[in-house]
């Protein structure tokens, strides 16, 4: 057992190594260097569902779950903006019920810059951006209830999400929406699973926004991440080889130096 | 991926939704109406949780931490009842404690009433209720340095130095053990601001969706037990030699999931069959 | 509790029950029963349990007057409806997140450094069996399934891109092990529900 | 710089003390007026240097915890010899809890005007909207009575005691909010039998490895899975043993999922830890972020 009022040495110089390189990538990506990122299956499923709404002529919907601002919500925003373009683009209507206020606001803002971005301001409709309420069952009666009404031919799940988060995607199960779905929230994962058609799983979350936007400081903070990653993993290699000697050549490794520098 | 469903289709996934549930519903109807009582081997986990409270020494206070509401009392309920009851069995002194779900502590208090009548404990001297107290995480971390300051009364309004079960209760080094019983992800602050800090034990008792998700934790020795679900209720009620609601709801559970995994197994039989005709 | 009550949460629990044969008016009414209660219900509470001991009472029964700070950040939250005084919102809000920002890097550590440690397993023994199976398990799994967590590298060689097949098969190990336990979550939730029906409502012999 | 403020502090420390009666209401209309007029000031200020104020207060607000975790409990070289942010922590949160208090009314005036509309213009479905006006009133009404005559048992207000509106407040609350609540939970029981029924067909390995879980988890969980196994030996005594369901669903959770869990938390930190450094240094982009100069 560790107990962690303020940090060592060690673990204060693990958080400046993993921020400094976040850091250094994106300024490095900012400067010009071009940066790859793989594929992600679930992404570019969001242009498959655009494209099947606008076959139908029906509406899209977008939901944060109960996404308060803050940290997620800012890959959630540049995610709805790729869709808003998409949206203003081919003609389609975004329905986007919130549960924050803030939130509400700013999701405004972002969807009238889109289609102020693709050049048809006039078709950005802000009674389609909704708050319903910040109470969790009450805003999950509520989506299921538009998405029977509106009748919605794809549904996006980018956000925080807890126990709503299978009621909703087994209402748009049941209208025929295609839906796909992405959150950090480990324990909602398997419901989207089970119940959209393509889940954006972990932190795939906060690799989506780069990957659709590609833009400079989003694409250098991925390699950042890559980078903080591997770090942390070899790490754990490095932990698991000292446990390994403890256990075979206690004579050597007298103990696990890699815990020791960790505080354990 | 058609673009628009037939009808067929619709109407056929209709009719099977509308059996599943009416077999939901009769077989949890039916099962609680009969009321076979089953026990459950207690688990690893659970045993843990157990040995953790029998090994608390007897002058220290236990925090019972009530973050649950209606919602989740199907889990929340049971588990709670089982861990006041083995209190009352030691004789640990208890304090009801509520942070995140303002109703918690009044639930939890109608579940302790009848316990205590039970066991013949009195209010005030064996156990209290410090009532929802406002601040989230850093009412928590200054609860750590002074319980007195941030308690101040019980939730009937009586001042806690007029409590006999809180003498000598000043901070973090009082309590014996945090049990933590929640519908929501509240472990993380007793883990950032008391385990992680003083090293408090921490017992934990999430529902069921939120069981997977504790074990890294378990497995970090962060918490000491861990109380799965209903399940974990029902291990608990059988290491009491005792048969509360959870024994007798866990019977509705093996049916309702008898259920469901006959529906996975039909799912794929036709599945199989429906794939080998297109074939 | 009064029967009366009973009663009426018996109508309610019905009423939102219906929704499972299809969306219909009475859903539709406690649907916005519910959505009004719950906006109510946030707004006392909020003022009895927030505002008023951790604002009012320190501020005007205790004379600390600086806590007239507290409403007037609060109070810059509503400029977000004005264009031209909007940014003073933004100031708030980023702030905040500022705020939050800092508590991330505290959590970084704190939660995770324990749990880097707790991953230190050997995997091989000294004694019989030699190999400790179950630990071989869990360190493949975890470096697995970070392996699938890399985007910025092709996984075009051949360890890689095996390596991050596996890591996706054992998180759905993991999805799969939270919907088996999620399942009995749920189960028990609506077990409450009818148990509240026969034996509060109808009042069976329980 | 340091000799000015050390100069200053007996002064500071003055001005913070508590206040009472007419002085309270002039240092609190004061701070008010001063607040204002610094923000007036501000406005004044081009978009750019507007910006460059975030960026500032931004940086500045993540310091605080950062300094505070960072920074050692005790050391010589420390102001006072110990860290000067930990008894500040503790007020910060309380801070930051009523700031967000302060924002309850924004959800509050849009549910309002959308409801309100729909009822002014006798929309369909306005009875509904009714239903919620009628829904918000008395909650708030009957929650604060309430609490207004907790405080003493002898309080009244409007001639009604404690005891009779407790029992509005109890219809309200335990017959109607709670139920509502509990009941919507427990249609998840529902969702999640026909989404298993639906979605979990062996049709890839990924499906086969997420059922298997699913199902082993089942059925460790319940006594009909000790039931159907519990003829195999103890683990303790046989391998064979780890095939029984209890024992078997324990050990994925403890050892295998657990281990998948961390490995995905650890990727989801260092991604929260990147967008962190982003909001902190200010790196990140897009509209939110920006400061532009009058209506457009």
């Amino acid at each position: 057992m560790i107990r962690i009022e303020h940090p060592n040495w060690f673990q204060t110089v693990l958080w400046f190594v993993v921020s400094a390189t976040i850091v250094g990538t994106i300024l490095t990506a900012r400067r010009g260097r071009q940066l790859f990122v793989r594929r992600i299956p679930g992404l570019t499923a969001i242009d498959e569902a655009m494209g099947r709404a606008t076959e139908m002529g029906r509406p899209v919907l977008f939901t944060f779950g109960l996404l308060g601002i803050g940290i997620v919500a800012m890959q959630a925003l540049a995610i709805l903006s790729h869709i808003a373009r998409q949206a203003a683009r081919y003609g389609i209507r975004l329905i986007v019920p919130v549960a924050d206020v803030p939130l509400y606001t700013i999701a405004e803002e972002v969807i009238k810059e889109a289609y102020t971005a693709e050049g048809k301001p006039e078709a950005f409709r802000p009674e389609d951006i909704r708050f319903l309420s910040d109470q969790q069952f009450a805003y999950a009666a509520g989506v299921i209830g538009l998405m029977h009404r509106e009748k919605v031919a794809s549904v996006f799940y980018f956000g925080y999400f807890y126990a709503e988060s299978l009621l909703l995607a087994e209402t748009g199960q049941v209208v025929g929406a295609v839906q796909v779905a992405g959150t950090p929230a480990t324990t909602q994962i398997p419901f989207f699973i089970v119940a959209t058609d393509y889940t954006i799983i972990g932190d795939e979350y906060y690799a989506g926004s780069a990957y659709l936007s590609r833009e400079p400081t989003l694409m250098g903070s991925l390699v950042g991440q890559d980078i903080g990653k591997l770090i942390l993993l070899v790490m754990i290699l490095l932990g698991t080889a000292f446990a390994v000697g403890v256990e075979l050549l206690p004579s050597i490794f007298a103990q696990n130096w890699m815990a020791k520098l960790l505080g354990g | 991926m058609t673009p628009e469903a037939p009808p067929a289709q619709d109407t056929r996934d209709a009719r099977a939704r509308y059996t599943i549930f009416a077999v939901l519903w009769v077989t949890v109807l039916a099962t609680l109406l009969w009321r076979p009582a089953t026990t459950l081997a207690p688990s690893p986990p659970t045993r843990s949780l157990y040995d953790a409270i029998e090994a608390i020494p007897r002058e220290k206070l236990v925090i019972i931490s009530a973050s649950w509401d209606v919602g989740t009392r199907g889990e929340n309920g049971p588990q709670t009842a089982a861990i006041i009851e083995h209190l009352f069995r030691t004789g640990h002194k208890f304090a009801i404690f509520g942070w995140v779900a303002p109703p918690g502590p009044l639930l939890v208090e109608m579940i302790a009433r009848d316990l205590a009548r039970k066991y013949h404990k009195r209010y005030g001297v064996d156990w209290v209720n410090w009532g929802f107290k406002t601040g989230t995480d850093a009412m928590i971390m200054g609860l750590a340095k002074n319980i007195p300051a941030i308690i101040r009364q019980d939730m009937h309004g009586t001042p806690i130095t007029k409590l006999p079960a809180m003498k000598g209760v000043k901070d973090h080094r009082d309590v014996g053990m945090v049990i933590e019983i929640t519908g929501s992800g509240t472990l993380l602050s007793w883990i950032q601001f008391w385990q992680g800090v003083y090293g408090t034990n921490i017992g934990y008792c999430p529902t069921g969706v939120m069981v997977p998700d504790a074990f890294p934790f378990l497995d970090a020795k962060q918490i000491r037990g861990l109380l799965k679900g209903l399940a974990g209720a029902a291990e608990y009620e059988n290491l009491l030699r005792t048969h509360g609601d959870a024994s007798v709801r866990m019977t509705a559970q093996s049916a309702s999931h008898l259920v469901i995994i006959l529906l996975i197994i039909l799912g794929n039989i036709a599945f199989f069959r429906r794939g080998k005709r297109q074939a | 509790m009064p029967y009366y009550i009973i009663v009426i949460g018996a109508v309610a629990t019905l009423g939102i029950y219906s929704i499972l044969y299809r969306e219909n008016a009475v859903f539709r009414l406690f649907e916005h029963i519910f959505i009004g209660l719950g906006a109510g219900y946030g707004f006392y509470f909020t003022i009895t349990s927030v505002l008023d001991p951790q604002w009012w009472t320190p501020m005007v029964k205790e004379g600390k007057w600086y806590w007239v700070v507290a409403m007037l950040v609060g109070a810059m939250f509503y400029l977000i409806y004005n264009r031209r005084l909007v940014w003073m919102s933004r100031l708030v809000m980023v702030a905040l997140m500022g705020l939050f920002a800092g508590l991330t890097f505290k959590g970084f550590i704190t939660a995770y450094v324990p749990w880097i440690l707790a991953s230190f397993k050997p995997i091989v023994l000294a004694r019989k069996p030699y190999i400790h199976i179950t630990n071989l398990l869990s360190f493949v799994t975890l470096i697995s399934v970070m392996s699938y967590f890399f985007f910025s590298v092709e996984q075009r060689a051949r360890v890689l891109r095996g390596s991050a097949q596996l890591g996706r098969w054992m998180a759905m190990v993991a999805f799969g092990a939270i919907f088996g336990s999620a399942v009995m979550g749920r189960m028990s939730l609506f077990i409450d529900r009818v148990a509240f029906l026969l034996f509060d409502f109808l009042r069976l012999a329980k | 710089m340091l000799q000015i403020l050390h100069n200053a502090w007996p002064w500071i420390c003055k001005a913070f003390q508590p206040v009472h009666g007419t002085r309270l209401l002039v240092y609190v209309c004061g701070t008010t007026a001063a607040w204002i007029l610094l923000f007036w000031v501000l406005h004044l200020l081009p978009a750019r240097q507007k910006r460059g104020l975030i960026v500032a207060c931004t940086f500045l607000a993540g310091l605080f915890y950062s300094l505070e975790f960072f920074l050692p409990a005790k050391a010589s070289w420390l102001p006072g010899g110990k860290n000067p942010l930990s008894d500040l922590v503790v007020p910060m949160g309380n801070a930051v809890s009523v700031v967000f208090a302060f924002t309850l009314a924004l959800g509050l005036i849009n549910l309002c005007l959308v409801h309100g509309r729909s009822l002014a213009q006798a929309k369909p479905g306005w009875h509904n909207s009714l239903a919620f006006f009628l829904a918000l009133i008395s909650m708030t009404v009957f929650g604060l009575w309430q609490s207004y005559v907790k405080d003493g048992p002898q309080r009244t207000l409007f001639g009604l005691s404690g005891a009779s509106v407790h029992r509005v407040d109890d219809v309200l609350f335990s017959g109607l909010f709670q139920p509502l609540g509990a009941t919507m939970f427990s249609i998840l029981a529902f969702y999640i039998a026909s989404a298993a029924f639906r979605a979990f067909r062996v049709r890839t390995a990924e499906a086969a490895f997420m059922m298997a879980a699913a199902f082993v988890v089942m059925l460790g969980q319940v006594p009909v899975g000790y039931w159907l196994t519990h003829w195999l030996p103890m683990p303790e005594h046989n391998p064979l043993g780890y095939l029984r369901f209890e024992v078997l669903a324990n050990w994925i959770l403890n050892n295998w999922s657990m281990a998948a869990i961390r490995a995905i938390e650890f990727g989801i930190a260092v991604g929260a830890l990147a967008m962190a450094l982003r909001i902190w240094l200010s790196l990140e982009r897009g509209s939110f972020f920006e400061v532009r100069e009058g209506p457009r």
